[in-house]
């Protein structure tokens, strides 16, 4: 096996990693990065982020009002103090951005531009056009190539942590062109793989959005925190689930219902008015829209297309020019896959899986319960999500916890010892046998395609945007199902050259494992906060009981233990979370 | 992978081919129209348009034999960059021979072309 | 078959050979190319008459004749539809060659550079023509 | 026989009709060469090429290799060529090419390291080279905030800041096929959008790179790159302002006083 010896490797290479990466380099030059992905950097899946990222700029906003809308929008099961180091951070990352060369959207004056966003008291969403996650990619990636430090190792696929002597000590990959295994040494690990979203049947996510370092972090004891609460966006294109960016509703675009009424007004977000207006209606938190839809639908309000009920999203009004300037790639998008002109007909959206708010528990400076292992963007949880992310947090988020994380590994690996490489060679080996098992399987009989399908459905009945015991209790029994199922797995393809159906087998024992910990976490809440609502007597919020983090852990074969953790309340005690006139009455 | 610094010569010869191809995209046509075909022919043309006494004028003004230089000289460079590129393209792999007739000819021409208008003086 | 692992990269190139066949951008950009070949046959026809012209009155003359032969209006008449066909595709490759051309603060589109360029050699053309014919008709 | 059900992530309604895909194989590990395959695979309006490869994949053979992953042409992984032309496949769709047959090849002018993957390394050394980050006049401090930065000024690059990296524009240029040591257009685009960007002062220093013999003169204005770009950002533009650039480069440094110049 190839033995490669880093100081600090990061696996995965989207905003976070990346941003990782180049603190660390900045940190110390003399440490040896290795920066693991198993895509090249700028196809991550940051990329597919459209609206923006959150900064507190304007002189009528604070950080006091960054901190309460991120708060309340998580239904207060975030770590409040840190959030307080999240918002009093988004500013400084957002201008290190712009020394890098991400071309923001501008206003005449030269300065950068700010835009509405759903769940904001004042604006504050830094963009450029609607491709900030694109261009926040390519520049941290193409900035990246400054660092000589920074040694890449594209197209390589995480399969393991290698840990030693109670600490993580490096990662195990598979060379995707050859095949072939690599043994990365490190003195401290980062994991920043991005979120699990491809568990769910219709989601905005990309392909290679898989939880695989959530699923690597949990078999090595680290527990994942608040998996229950899954980020349903309320605009996706029917059957597919492509994003219409928030920043529609931010421009000043309306839903409307089957009959064209903006229904939004009826579930506590009115009154309507024709401009935007921060916190009302349109520009109402993520979960509150997506539930709005379910409600519509069960009321037979809303339309009916080839992939089901849908909802209108309508631009119209904001002509053209407009259109072209903000929102270009939603106007391509519409045109392209459903050759609709926004300018001339509304959108037909309906809500679909988007965002992971939970993930690997971390502190508040990254660090996992695993001595040396770290964890940042979708892959962790923080805390500064809670029960429902606000949208334009996760794009600061990969900046400001990126560059913690990259400092504090840095300086646990300048003040690690080397390990043991033979050991750690062994340790190596064994997890690439049993990766080399799936190969070998000759005469296993499931489809991976089959068995992904099964649990994305599974996944979708349980876990949607209302719960119930039963559908949740079905899809913890078929998730179990299926991971038995899953040892019986067949890999048609024995080759070793880019042999991406033996990735897919690997990744499929990532996703039932990061599905599982999501159902269990789910019916174990026995209330409703945030993205985690529930029909069968527990519509009601429980601070009493359910003030607290939920914590996974991986159990083996058997199903996951939940146990609960503390949520940190510095300066907001849980309070009700209101919007439109009826947040202005409660005084958000 | 190399990237080989090495500065390339071609702007010389790049130049030249975009002034004769503006050139001859700019007054091609009609030019080719008046000598090959329009006083040949006498269509649209007098017969007596490209006499001798009138060329011989136009050749001796200096502007008119700056023209006539320009058209000649850079008409044969925009040809002969273009060629020496089109047997790269057809995978001829053009090495130095093709090199030195693509661009020799040329400057030949334009040898000739000075030669011949100097011969007849300025006014 | 049957290498040991990781040993099995073979990278395959694919030739080039007749790549301007596979589609019609580029049959059409060789086509484009080989108007070269008229542009040197003419610019040869113009240094003869330039040498003749040098050379006095009767070589003058020659050229001229030489030039009513039918095989010359023939061959003129194609060196007329290559050359123009050259002047075409000149002016709608020209935006992208140029820097972006601001007008009122406002980027010229691509479609007003090519008509700029092509009413351009139409003025340019009809100037040289009823130049010639003016002035010595 | 009826066919197995659609893939997870798509959901396509069924319309009974099917459509042929002819798809480039080469497993280093078994072929000498690549070969065609042909697939059949239900079809529906509104289906991608993507999404028939997806097809095959999960139903009717799990050895084929592709990239892809965001589905929405913006990644930049799907760029394969579909009927000759380089396209990414995310972004066509069958219906247009319905009833013909779909033939789907590797990227052009790339190495095929298995089916429609190509190796990439080439281009990825190339962005390497170029420098593609700003390079500030002198280190601005961040407590000094943002740099001004007027929309005009930012309308200049914004273009050229669009590339997904897709390499459809290097599978379209002829002259990087024959001349695979060519910098090409989706990297001078790139390099062009740093030299255009007001907080960069880096232009010096790529000089080098397109003035050289691997650098823009070996463009000669086919053009096709430029129509391919799923991103409408006219790489041949980039790369052609850059030729008359280096050309005043060629000749001014003949009339600057040596050392002299900026």
């Amino acid at each position: 096996m190839e033995i490669y010896a880093a100081d600090v490797a990061i696996v995965g290479a989207g905003g976070a990693g990346l941003r990782a990466a180049i603190a660390v380099a900045e940190a110390d030059p003399a440490l040896r990065i290795a920066l693991i992905s198993k895509v090249y950097p700028m196809r991550s899946h940051t990329v597919a982020a459209e609206g923006g990222s959150a900064a507190v700029v304007q002189s009528q906003d604070s950080l006091d009002y960054h901190f309460n809308d991120t708060v309340g929008g998580g239904d207060w099961l975030c770590e409040q103090d840190v959030v307080e180091y999240f918002v009093a951070h988004c500013p400084e990352e957002m201008v290190q951005l712009e020394h890098w060369g991400c071309p923001w959207s501008r206003k005449p004056d030269g300065h950068v531009n700010v835009r509405a966003f759903g769940g904001m008291k004042i604006e504050r969403t830094w963009f450029a056009a609607d491709k900030t996650g694109f261009h926040m990619l390519h520049t941290l990636f193409q900035t990246s190539i400054k660092y000589p430090s920074i040694r890449r190792f594209d197209e390589h696929f995480c399969i393991d942590l290698v840990d030693a002597d109670g600490r993580v000590q490096g990662i195990v990959a598979i060379e995707i062109r050859s095949g072939r295994f690599i043994l990365v040494k490190a003195k401290a690990v980062i994991i920043a793989t991005g979120g699990a979203g491809r568990v769910f049947r219709e989601n905005t996510n990309g392909g290679i959005v898989t939880g695989d370092g959530m699923a690597l972090a949990y078999r090595h004891g680290v527990a994942l925190r608040d998996m229950e609460f899954m980020q349903y966006h309320p605009t996706c294109m029917p059957g597919t689930g492509l994003l219409f960016t928030e920043a529609c509703r931010g421009e000043g675009g309306f839903l409307l219902n089957k009959d064209g009424y903006r229904y939004l007004q009826d579930y506590g977000l009115g009154p309507a008015q024709d401009k935007p207006r921060n916190k009302y209606m349109e520009l109402g938190p993520r979960d509150r829209l997506s539930q709005a839809f379910w409600y519509e639908q069960q009321k037979g309000r809303t339309l009916s297309g080839p992939y089901g009920a849908y909802v209108d999203l309508d631009l119209r009004h904001l002509g053209k020019a407009r259109l072209l300037e903000r929102l270009p790639q939603i106007y391509e998008m519409a045109e392209t896959f459903m050759g609709i002109d926004p300018a001339k007909q509304p959108i037909p959206v309906r809500p679909a899986v988007h965002y992971t708010m939970g993930g690997i528990t971390v502190d508040g400076r990254c660090a996992t319960s695993l001595p040396g292992l770290y964890a940042v963007g979708e892959c962790a949880s923080v805390g500064i999500h809670g029960a429902n992310r606000l949208g334009s947090n996760s794009l600061a988020e990969l900046c400001v916890f990126g560059k913690l994380a990259g400092t504090e590994a840095a300086s646990f690996a300048k003040s690690a010892p080397s390990g043991d490489t033979k050991s750690l060679v062994a340790r190596a080996a064994a997890s690439q046998q049993r990766i080399e098992e799936l190969l070998k399987n000759s005469d296993g009989s499931e489809r991976i395609a089959t068995l992904r399908k099964e649990m994305a459905q599974s996944m979708e009945e349980g876990c949607g945007i209302y719960r119930l015991a039963g559908s949740m209790q079905a899809t913890c029994d078929k998730l179990m199902e299926l991971r038995q199922r899953f040892r019986n797995i067949k890999v048609e393809d024995k080759s070793r050259v880019w042999n991406s159906n033996w990735l897919m087998a690997i990744e499929l024992g990532y996703q039932l494992e990061v599905a599982q910990a999501i159902a269990h976490s789910a019916i174990n809440r026995k209330e409703s906060r945030g993205a985690h609502q529930r029909l069968d007597g527990y519509e009601k919020r429980d601070d009493v009981n359910y003030l607290k983090h939920s914590l996974a852990y991986f159990n083996a074969d058997a199903a996951p233990r939940i146990e609960y953790g503390a949520v940190k309340i510095t300066k907001s005690q849980p309070g009700i979370r209101a919007y439109g006139a009826a947040g202005d009455a409660a005084g958000h | 992978m190399s990237i080989n610094l090495k500065r390339s010569n071609a702007p010389v010869f790049w130049l030249l081919f975009g002034a004769g191809g503006m050139l001859s995209a700019l007054v091609g046509p009609v030019l080719v129209f008046i000598t090959g075909i329009g006083v040949p022919l006498g269509l649209l043309l007098p017969e007596n348009t490209l006499s001798y006494t009138h060329v011989h004028a136009l050749a001796h003004s200096w502007i008119g034999a700056l023209f006539l230089f320009a058209v000649v000289a850079l008409f044969f460079w925009h040809a002969g960059h273009r060629i020496y590129h089109s047997l790269h393209d057809l995978g001829l792999h053009p090495g130095a021979g093709a090199k030195l007739v693509c661009y020799g000819v040329p400057l030949l021409a334009t040898l000739i072309a000075v030669y011949a208008l100097a011969s007849m003086g300025y006014s | 078959m049957n290498t040991p692992a990781g040993n099995g990269r073979r990278p395959y190139m694919r030739s080039m050979q007749g790549w301007w066949r596979r589609n019609t951008f580029y049959v059409e950009y060789m086509i484009h190319e080989a108007t070269a070949l008229f542009v040197a046959a003419y610019a040869v026809v113009l240094l003869v008459g330039l040498v003749r012209l040098s050379q006095g009155q009767a070589a003058w003359n020659a050229w001229l004749a030489a030039l009513r032969s039918p095989g010359s209006v023939v061959f003129h008449v194609l060196v007329l539809a290559a050359i123009s066909y050259h002047a075409w595709t000149w002016f709608q490759i020209m935006p992208r060659t140029l820097p972006p051309v601001m007008l009122k603060g406002k980027r010229l589109s691509a479609a007003a550079i090519t008509r700029s360029g092509l009413a351009a050699a139409a003025i340019v053309t009809l100037m040289v023509f009823f130049l010639v014919r003016g002035l010595w008709a | 026989m009826a066919r197995p059900e659609m893939q997870q992530d798509t959901e396509m309604p069924d319309s009974g009709k099917t459509i042929v895909m002819d798809v480039l194989r080469y497993r280093p590990e078994q072929d000498d060469r690549p070969v065609l395959q042909s697939y059949e695979v239900p079809f529906s309006d509104d289906m991608s090429v993507l999404q028939g490869l997806q097809y095959i994949k999960d139903y009717l053979d799990g050895s084929l290799s592709f990239r892809w992953s965001c589905r929405m042409a913006i990644c930049g992984s799907c760029g394969m060529m579909i009927n000759g032309r380089p396209q990414l496949a995310c972004k066509t769709f069958l219906r247009d090419i319905y009833p013909e047959h779909v033939r789907v090849e590797a990227l052009a002018h790339f190495p095929i390291e298995r089916d429609l993957v190509i190796v990439m390394d080439d281009f990825i050394e190339k962005l390497e080279s170029i420098k593609p980050y700003i390079i500030e006049k002198q280190p601005r401090p961040l407590a000094e905030g943002e740099y001004l930065q007027t929309p005009a000024e930012r309308d200049l690059y914004e273009q050229f800041s669009s590339c997904i990296n897709c390499m459809l524009c290097y599978a379209a240029c002829p002259q990087y096929g024959l001349n695979p040591k060519f910098l090409g257009p989706g990297i001078i685009a790139l390099l062009h959008r740093y030299n255009l960007d007001s907080r960069d002062a880096g232009a010096e220093q790529r000089k080098p790179l397109v003035n050289s013999e691997d650098g823009v003169y070996n463009c000669t204005a086919v053009g096709f790159c430029s129509e391919v770009c799923p991103k409408l950002v006219d790489p041949a533009n980039a790369v052609n302002v850059n030729k008359m650039e280096a050309a005043k480069d060629y000749f001014l440094r003949l009339v600057r006083p040596r050392g002299g110049g900026k």
